[in-house]
């Protein structure tokens, strides 16, 4: 062990620690008992767990790791539950999936748990250099995610259209990295933040702004820089997509949040402004995109679009209100998107892919219960209560209106009433037309039963008493302005 | 104009990011776009590695170091997605990837 | 002087090389440019004292990463050229003008600001233990750079993984 | 605050057909009458537990009555508080009453997919009910959307021809108009917080907020917009005839006599209280286009080919004389405001449901495939004449209370508005009589219709509580306006000072400059006992 | 006498009885029985109570059963009132006239409708008398109501009345449509009345008659200016306007003779269009605060007695000349109102209410006799047939003609008298009309009674012929059954004799009504007013005796004319009116002075009263229904308006959007290097933004 580094260091990477664990073994599973699907789905979930259980170790905690690298405070926290709750519900969900695609189930778990480990890094990481390289674990897994379906030629093309796109915005991110490096001299967020602090704002950052804001732009798939969304959505397997637009959406806001109200409150008003206009282009388009759309995961892709949207009005508002009620967002999010994906997964079956809008025809009367919690989503991704996203967006929409964000508030409402078209569509589909294919009744494995309940239990039970989650973002936000408060003291 | 100073190394970076970002724009052929993404990010590393110098801190050269390894970790996963794709569809032509639009 | 003369030939050519690279129709020509390309970044590198990353871009990039390349490029060698096909709506020249914008507005406020504006502070070069670029770099990665750098193991773990998954072929 | 007698009677009230809905949940769908008996059941149900309220409540307190309030979500200040007064437990009555009848005109109209149907009904009915008694603004929100969804499948699944397009159309148009309502909530909350250093939405203290008028006046556009696509009030009402065209017959009825409340509702008890000064500023407008909507719709009405869309029309027309006599900011307007929402309920209400039963017969809405009814159909015609009359205004009849109090209410503040909106007595008139003899008069040319059935006893069970509510009201309207007595007064007290002198209600205005902690304890001095206001006046 | 709220629940309650179980369950008898029996029991009740209130010093009862609408604060003119309506009756001397003549009349006209409706289908039958109940009920609370609003209640509930009873047999078009005009040209009216009731309250701060004339008996008369009780009362006059048919809503009576004869008879002569008299009368005090309105009221009644009268001359429908005569009559009753001369409005509604039901009834037993034919030029020659309905409606002619001693005389002279003190214009109107009225009703007998029978059917029949062009078998005209004559013949009795309660002084009599209903027509506490009504001019008695001389005289030669048109020289209008026939221009020119159209002044007189009745048809009545017809169209216009301009600016933000989906669904063409453009630009532009923002400064 090298000087300066304590076991102190390691303990509070533990449940990273715990993951790259369970993520060897898997692999080591995979190549020893290449064929037992639910040991691998044991084990990677039970990885979870843990990683789970030792992130509530910390809670409560505010306090910066590895010489300064990583924080292990609430916000990171946060973050790290949501990311490894979206993993567990993707897992739960591929399982059923992989059996009927034929897919390797190792290298799959492993990926995802490689994907998570880059999450928790995002989520966590004070320094551009960790946030960086936890952002890049995460792409490098989904690229090779999306192209897990190899004969099928549209993963092939997700995963290229991803991965290019991916490395390009790379590019820029790292182009705009190196702007501010080159005008602080230093990675570590909090440096930034001091040797920005008392200095009119120069050109370069602002640049550095623009370049770093576009390449997190891409990750969350914010217009104009989405446009690989709905194509890798649509190609990429659909338990992947569902991480994709979940734990990658989430993982990439804890970046951006980290980057921009912990490293450059000095330029708050550009990036709020950049972001402004971001979150309106955003939501607008995915939303007035998606009207058209006949094929569903394409569908949900806008829709996660125009969500980035919302979710980018608590950035652009910057209070701790705004994180807060973004997070409570994001929180509500993964279950309910989480979910709907459960769904098309569900519909996957041998013979019908099961992703176009018309394969849901008549759901309800081969599955009622299926149409009956996908009629939940629905709700709940267009905001109406008694699902979570009226919650979440309540607060987000109410934290707009209370820094003054009025217009925004409006633009975003206006919005959400576009989107509840296309999602009630769906439920068109799902309710008022014929039976696309008098198939027999949607069958739910154990694995895919429990994902949906957890979707489902977190969409209702966070509409109806959002308590908790409340509680739990505001502190995590609250960890997060406390860090940047403690720059400025400083 | 005689003295280097790092805007001129920054000034070569932006240059070369930007022939990388043609690169990347206009031509055609996947791998020959792949190599014009490293292009972009060695001007990345051109711009730390210059700004690690004139700051006097190493941060710039680690962060380099991170770099080169995430574009050999690109590179082996792009490549492996490369042929993927061309065991299906038998070609690299960027054009010929449109199975999925809007 | 022989600094600035240097670094413009370096930088001629490291331009030189990219367009060629980027230009040249023959996808093995293009691979042969970059090596250059990337060995000339290295003597750049040499004169901005980071010798060790002089050493690992000939290795990491012109040695292994550019040999992935030829491998590529000789596994998918076709009959026709990849360049055959033009979709009609792809927007290239658009494409080329915005890139020569951004690198104006690049450029242009590179070099404002550093003729206008105040230098950027320079932080007080971090008391190190060793001496000399590989050992300074060498204790930064392995103290206070350990985490990250433990992950980038992962990362190249996944890569290779992911490469292998993807490059198989399925029995 | 009087009659909590620690039972959770409201709670029970909205919960009992929710209650009804889950049970149902669990009953297979292919026996369709124990459904039908299940749901009619919770119905009725629902509608004995809601009937202390009209005899346990004191007409005579200002308080809120049988009040429940306990935590909901502490970290942004909701709660879980509910509580009536006369104006909504009035509301509540017709809204258990209407679900009722509107659950028992189904029986044999609906033969497809028959539990859902009455699942959705009951969830409707608990939506309708909860946003009546919501005392914390994010509570009745809640409800408010939560009512759009089942009326959205309604509409969808069991509708006529065009169905899909009124539904969604229904669903965006209140839904626009009430996200943009949230903003308006939203910013009262925060103007809450701000001066009071409290996060509430409890609209009691919302009630004793005194906000400065710009903000008002932005707030009020947003509640108006919210409300007034509910009511709706022209030029927002393009959705209500196509619901209610493409709406099953229960749909029609629970839309027009309840659903369409909650935005007269939500005027009365949020955008007059809360924003007085606004609303001020705003009568004029609000009176032009309620005058617009009364006559432009009793116009459209008569240019109307399809029974039900001439009916829904009329509601247009109707809602504007409830706007307006809202909007006239006198006691007398408001009261006759109210009584025109209840009456609007259950002639209107009744009007759909008359609509329905020759549908049920027929399947067609077309005027000119009906004629001479009269002759195969004598009772049902008397019934439609009675509801007919009640409609424009009869005296001895319920409209014509309604209309004489707006109508007074609005003259002694402008006359000119009085008169134009007068000449709605007179279109009314035309459009419905020309209704009713193209529909009953005249001979039976249709050989379709010349074996019509007469009114079965179920569809008399439905029409017989509205049309003793119609005579009830009409010629005894003096428990319905007693109740209404506080709850007008609390409303006047904020918007109207000639009527009401300023706190007379107890309630304690809220300064922006006041310091927080002593206004907590004034604002939260509910209990306190407070004198009867007009005590000696009824 | 606290009972009299009783006298309209009866009939009421007969309604409801008839109206929820009869028409399911009763038989003809029995339905019938029930509605004579509420109305005999509400006319025994209205008996004991006038004669309760003869004995009454004030000469009036007040009963207040309920609070109706409470007390809710409302402002006023003068500071915060209370708006509040009890449930009030009111019995003083008009109101005790009125619910005479409604129980009395509506009791000898529910009795013949028994035997006139037997026709009817059993369903039908039992609905015509709960119909008729209900009218009554609606009626008597009309004139017993002791504010504005609960007459208003009786107002509009005898509108539906009349509604349903002319749309009666509603499977004929015509007739449906005539109780739809009728409803909607009454609420026009009722427009007004309503306008008019919400300024009483907000002058006078009630709605209570009493209280009102109180009010008003302390305001100055507006002689000068148009002021507040001006509005009142013309907004009031108004909804008179629509409900006693006078110009220019009097276009729905005539067409409201679509209804069964009783009907016409009980409504539209008897008693309800007589309600806008009434309701002047009961505000007696306020119109005598407006003497502009006032002047308004006679005018317009001047001119509507002109007008239908002179339609009246050429109908040759027996039951539209007696609407048209209805109408003028009408126009009478406003003069009479409209010169100050209430009662006598009052003496004429009340002796008009027995000699018109007469007329009605008769006609309707003549057109009952001649199976429902209703065209004179048909008919002649029954008083052979039918001696009974002959000698009634004889007397009932003579009655409504001013030949004394019959009771038209002395109401009709009594309100020429009070005209020709207050106005010789419209007294040379009157008198006119009066002529007028003579002759028709008399070319209405000799047309009807005199000459040969001109009817079809039966003649042929008689010869052997058995035609049956009808349901049932038709033998010929024939008196009416004893259920129909009974009431004819104590209509008669009534004709004859009412007019003797309002011997003139000038005669010798004590003009008795007057006295009785004077206090109805004064506020109680200020005698000013009243004394204004004893400061009217008085003639010597026997320029009066000769103005009624001249009356009288005017009336003769009416029914001289038409005899000697109708009957001596049989045929002769209708040669006259074909060959323009110089001679007997020559001798009807003496009957009109204006010499300036000489030769030509009866074909002149005709023509233009055959132009007016074309005029009325065409252009009134197509003026109201132009103004149906422009609500239709407007109707439509507001419906394409919706359609395409509210609702399309809605569809079109809908076609916005789902146009801009596929605009960016054109965008995403699945080109990896354009989305990286896409990209790009997006890139390219923020940093100009920025730029733009911080060199030029925006």
């Amino acid at each position: 062990m090298p000087a300066g580094f304590s076991a102190l260091d390691f303990y509070y990477i533990l449940p990273e620690l715990l993951l790259t664990g369970g993520a060897m073994v898997v692999l080591l599973l995979a190549v020893l008992t290449p064929r037992n699907d639910n040991l691998l789905l044991g084990v990677s979930l039970g990885t979870l767990v843990a990683s789970v259980l030792s992130v509530s170790l910390f809670s409560g905690l505010d306090v910066t790791a590895a010489r300064g690298l990583l924080a292990v405070d609430s916000f990171a926290a946060f973050f790290k539950f949501i990311v490894l709750l979206s993993a567990g519900l993707t897992m739960l969900m591929s399982a059923p999936y992989l059996r009927v695609e034929g897919l390797k189930a190792g290298e799959y778990y492993f990926l995802i748990l490689c994907a998570t480990l880059g999450m928790m890094f995002m989520a966590s990481g004070v320094d551009l250099i960790t946030l960086f390289i936890g952002l890049e674990t995460m792409a490098v897994s989904f690229y090779i995610l999306a192209g897990f379906l190899k004969p099928n030629p549209r993963s092939n093309e997700a995963a290229v259209k991803y991965f290019l796109l991916g490395a390009f915005s790379l590019g820029v991110l790292l182009y705009g990295m190196s702007l501010v490096y080159g005008a602080t001299g230093t990675t570590s967020l909090q440096g930034i933040a001091v040797a920005l602090s008392g200095q009119s704002p120069s050109m370069v950052i602002v640049l550095a702004v623009v370049l770093i804001g576009a390449g997190m732009g891409f990750k969350i798939a914010a217009v104009p820089f989405h446009m690989w969304a709905p194509d890798v959505y649509e190609g990429a397997p659909t338990p992947v997509t569902a991480f994709l637009s979940v734990g990658s959406k989430a993982a990439s806001f804890a970046m951006l949040l980290r980057i921009f109200v912990e490293a450059l409150p000095a330029v708050a008003a550009d990036w709020s402004a950049l972001f402004w206009v971001l979150a309106v282009l955003t939501m607008t388009l995915g939303n007035i995109a998606a009207l058209t759309q006949s094929n569903l995961k394409r569908m949900l892709a806008y829709s996660s679009i125009a969500h980035a949207g919302y979710l980018l009005i608590g950035v652009v508002v910057g209070t701790e209100r705004g994180v807060a009620s973004m997070l409570v967002y994001l929180g509500v999010y993964l279950f309910m998107q989480l979910g709907a994906f459960a769904i098309v997964v569900a519909m996957r079956r041998s013979d019908v892919v099961g992703d176009e809008l018309k394969d849901l025809g008549g759901l309800f009367r081969r599955s009622p219960a299926a149409a009956f919690m996908m009629l939940l989503f629905m709700l709940s991704l267009g905001g109406i209560p008694p699902t979570a996203g009226f919650m979440g967006k309540v607060w987000l929409f109410g934290a707009a209106v209370d820094a003054g964000f009025v217009w925004l508030a409006v633009i975003a409402v206006a919005n959400s009433a576009v989107s509840l078209y296309y999602y009630l569509r769906v439920v068109v589909f799902m309710w008022m037309h014929e039976d696309a294919q008098p198939g027999s009744p949607l069958v739910f494995g154990p694995a895919m039963t429990v994902a949906l309940g957890i979707a489902i239990l977190g969409t209702v039970v966070f509409g109806i008493y959002p308590q908790l989650l409340f509680e739990q973002a505001q502190a995590a936000a609250g960890t997060l302005e406390g860090f940047s408060a403690t720059v400025a003291l400083r | 104009m005689m003295e280097i100073t790092p805007a001129h190394y920054t000034i070569l970076s932006a240059a070369l990011f930007s022939v990388g970002l043609i690169g990347v724009l206009v031509r055609r052929n996947i791998i020959i776009i792949f190599m014009a993404i490293e292009l972009m990010l060695n001007a990345v590393n051109i711009n730390l590695v210059a700004y690690a110098n004139e700051v006097e801190n190493l941060v710039g050269q680690v962060f380099v170091v991170f770099v080169i390894a995430v574009a050999a970790a690109e590179a082996a996963v792009g490549l492996g997605i490369i042929l993927a794709l061309f065991r299906n569809k038998e070609t690299v032509n960027i054009d010929e990837m449109n199975v999925m639009r809007s | 002087m022989a600094e600035a003369l240097a670094f413009y030939t370096l930088s001629v050519l490291i331009l030189g090389l990219a367009v060629a690279v980027i230009t040249t129709p023959n996808t093995v020509h293009s691979v042969v440019f970059l090596v250059l390309n990337f060995l000339c970044v290295a003597v750049l590198y040499v004169f901005l004292q980071a010798e060790f990353l002089a050493v690992i871009q000939v290795l990491v990039y012109a040695g292994g990463i550019v040999v992935l390349y030829l491998f590529v490029v000789m596994l998918v060698n076709l009959g026709r050229s990849p360049e055959e096909h033009q979709d009609p709506r792809r927007l290239g020249l658009i494409g080329l003008g915005l890139s020569g914008a951004v690198l104006l507005e690049l450029a242009g406020i590179i070099a404002y600001s550093y003729t206008r504006e105040q230098s950027p502070p320079v932080t007080a070069a971090q008391a190190s233990p060793v001496q000399g670029n590989i050992e300074e770099l060498g204790w930064l990665l392995y103290t206070d750079y350990l985490i990250p750098f433990e992950v980038a193991s992962v990362l190249l773990l996944v890569a290779m993984v992911g490469a292998i998954v993807l490059a198989r072929r399925e029995s | 605050m009087s009659n909590t007698a620690n039972f959770p009677l409201l709670s029970l009230i909205m919960f009992t057909p929710l209650v009804g809905a889950v049970l149902l949940l669990f009953v297979s769908k292919h026996s369709e009458d124990t459904i039908r008996w299940i749901a009619n059941g919770f119905a009725v149900l629902g509608f004995l537990v809601s009937l202390p309220l009209w005899f346990w409540l004191d007409v005579a307190t200002t308080d809120w009555q049988f009040v429940e309030k306990m935590d909901w979500i502490p970290s942004i200040g909701a709660q879980y508080f509910v509580g009536v007064d006369g104006f909504s437990s009035l509301l509540i009555l017709l809204a258990t009453l209407m679900g009722v009848i509107a659950i028992l005109s189904s029986w044999t109209a609906i033969t497809e997919r028959v539990k859902e149907y009455y699942i959705f009904l009951l969830v409707l009915q608990t939506g309708m009910i909860g946003a009546f008694v919501a005392l914390d603004f994010l509570l009745f929100f809640v409800f408010w959307e939560v009512m759009l969804v089942p009326m959205y499948f309604l509409i969808g699944i069991w509708g006529s021809s065009n169905r899909l397009y009124s539904a969604i159309k229904f669903f965006l148009f209140t839904l626009v108009g009430s996200v943009v309502m949230l903003l308006g909530i939203l910013a009262v909350y925060f103007y809450y917080h701000e001066v009071t250093g409290d996060y509430t939405f409890d609209i009691t203290k919302f009630h004793a907020l005194n906000m400065p008028f710009d903000l008002q006046w932005w707030v009020f556009l947003a509640f108006f917009l919210g409300f007034a696509v509910k009511v709706p009030m022209f030029p927002f009402h393009t959705w209500l005839p196509d619901a209610h065209t493409d709406a099953p017959t229960a749909g029609s009825v629970i839309l027009a006599a309840v659903l369409l409340k909650m935005g007269t509702y939500g005027f009365i008890r949020f955008s007059l209280p809360i924003l007085p000064e606004a609303t001020q500023a705003f009568v004029p407008w609000v009176v032009w286009l309620s005058i617009i909507g009364i006559i432009y719709g009793a116009l459209v009405a008569m240019a109307q080919r399809d029974w039900k869309r001439l009916v829904a029309y009329s509601s247009v027309s109707h809602m504007g004389m409830v706007m307006l006599g809202m909007f006239a900011l006198t006691p007398v307007g408001v009261t006759g405001s109210i009584v025109q929402q209840i009456n609007h309920g259950v002639s209107t209400g009744a009007l759909f449901l008359l609509v329905g039963v020759v549908y049920e017969r027929r399947h067609t809405r077309e005027i000119s495939e009906y004629g001479g009814l009269s002759k195969v159909m004598p009772a049902y015609a008397a019934v439609f004449l009675v509801m007919t009359m009640s409609s424009i205004g009869l005296p001895t009849l319920n409209g014509f209370i309604g209309e004489i109090l707006i109508l007074q209410g609005i003259f002694v503040v402008n006359k000119v508005w009085a008169a134009f909106a007068a000449t709605g007595i007179v279109l009314g008139a035309a459009y419905m009589l020309w209704l009713y003899q193209r529909t009953m008069f005249g001979t039976v040319d249709n050989p379709k219709n010349e074996k019509l059935p007469d009114l079965n006893l179920r569809e008399w069970a439905t029409f017989t509580p509205l049309l003793i509510l119609a005579v009830w009201i009409g010629l005894y309207p003096k428990p319905f306006l007693d109740r209404l007595d506080t709850s007008v007064d609390r409303v006047m007290a904020r918007v109207n000072s000639a009527y009401m002198p300023l706190n007379a209600l107890g309630q304690g205005a809220v300064e922006p400059n006041t310091p927080p902690k002593v206004l907590t304890l004034e604002v939260d001095s509910g209990d306190t006992a407070r004198t009867p206001v007009r005590g000696g006046a009824r | 006498m606290d009972f009299i709220w009783l006298i309209p629940l009866l009939p009421g309650v007969g309604a409801a009885i008839n109206g929820l179980l009869g028409i399911r369950y009763f038989s003809k008898v029995l339905a019938a029985r029930i509605a004579c029996a509420t109305m005999g029991a509400a006319l025994l009740l209205s008996l004991v109570a006038f004669l309760e209130l003869l004995g009454l010093e004030h000469r009036e009862h007040v009963v207040t059963l309920a609070h109706w609408i409470p007390p809710i604060p409302l402002e006023t003119a003068s500071g915060i009132g209370a708006f509040e309506v009890p449930w009030a009756f009111r019995l003083d001397p008009l109101s005790g006239m009125m619910i005479l003549i409604v129980t009395g009349i509506g009791f000898l006209i529910h009795l013949y409708s028994t035997a006139y409706m037997d026709h009817e289908p059993r369903g039908g039958y039992v609905r015509f008398f709960c119909y008729l109940n209900l009218f009554c009920f609606f009626m008597l609370t009309l004139v017993l109501g002791s504010t504005f609003l609960v007459m208003f209640v009786g107002w509009e509930g005898v509108g539906l009345c009349s509604y349903l009873l002319i749309g009666f047999w509603y499977h004929k078009q015509s007739a449906s449509d005539a109780g739809k005009k009728a409803f909607i040209v009454n609420r026009i009216g009722d427009f007004g009345f309503v306008l008019g009731v919400f300024l009483v309250f907000y002058t006078f701060g009630t709605v209570d008659f009493r209280e009102v004339a109180e009010a008003a008996s302390h305001m100055p008369v507006e002689v000068a200016g148009f002021g507040v009780v001006s509005a009142i009362c013309l907004l009031l006059f108004v909804g008179a306007v629509g409900k006693s048919a006078q110009i220019p809503l009097y276009v729905w009576l005539p067409d409201a003779m679509e209804g069964p004869t009783p009907v016409s008879a009980l409504i539209h002569a008897a008693t309800m269009v007589t309600a806008g008299v009434y309701m002047v009368g009961r505000n007696a005090v306020l119109f005598e605060h407006a003497p502009m309105v006032m002047t308004v009221v006679a005018t317009v009644g001047a001119l509507t007695a002109l007008m239908a009268a002179t339609i009246g001359l050429v109908q040759t429908d027996i039951k539209k000349v007696l609407a048209y005569s209805t109408v003028s009559q009408l126009g009478y009753m406003f003069l009479a109102t409209g010169v100050g001369a209430f009662a006598a409005g009052a003496f004429h509604l009340m002796t008009h209410a027995f000699f018109k039901a007469l007329l009605f009834l008769g006609s309707g037993s003549v057109i009952h006799a001649m199976d429902e034919e209703q065209d004179m030029k048909k008919m002649g020659g029954l008083k052979y047939y039918m001696g009974t309905t002959f000698i009634t409606m004889f007397i009932g002619a003579i009655a409504i003609a001013g030949v004394p001693p019959f009771s038209g005389f002395f109401s009709k002279d009594e309100i020429l008298y009070r005209t020709f003190l207050s106005n010789k214009w419209l007294w040379g109107l009157a008198v006119v009309t009066a002529g007028m009225t003579a002759f028709y009703m008399f070319r209405l007998i000799f047309m009807t009674f005199f000459g040969d029978y001109r009817g079809p059917g039966w003649k042929h029949e008689e010869h052997g012929g058995h035609a049956e062009e009808h349901g049932h078998t038709w033998h010929g005209p024939h008196e009416s059954p004893r259920l129909m004559t009974v009431p004819l013949m104590v209509l008669a009795v009534g004709a004859f004799a009412a007019g003797f309660v309002g011997v003139p002084a000038a005669l010798g009599g004590g003009n008795a009504i007057e006295h009785f209903l004077e206090p109805s027509f004064v506020a109680t506490s200020a005698s000013h007013a009243g004394e204004a009504e004893h400061a009217v001019a008085h003639l010597s008695h026997g320029a009066e005796l000769a103005l009624m001389a001249f009356s009288v005289l005017v009336g003769l030669a009416g029914i001289s004319l038409a005899y000697h048109l109708y009957v001596r020289r049989r045929g002769q209008a209708d040669r006259l009116a074909a060959n323009w026939s110089v001679a007997h221009r020559v001798l009807l020119n003496k009957y009109y002075v204006d010499e300036a159209y000489g030769a030509t002044a009866i074909d002149g007189t005709m023509a233009s009263a055959r132009g007016l009745w074309t005029v009325d048809r065409r252009v009134v009545d197509g003026a109201v229904n132009g103004a149906g017809w422009l609500t239709r169209a407007l109707s439509w216009v507001s419906h394409v308006l919706d359609k395409y301009v509210v609702d399309g600016l809605v569809n079109l933000v809908g076609w916005i959007c789902q146009e801009g989906s596929y605009l960016f669904r054109r965008v995403q063409t699945g080109l990896i290097q354009n989305y990286a453009v896409a990209t790009l630009f997006g890139v390219f532009a923020f940093i100009t933004m920025y730029l733009v923002a911080r060199y030029v400064g925006v």
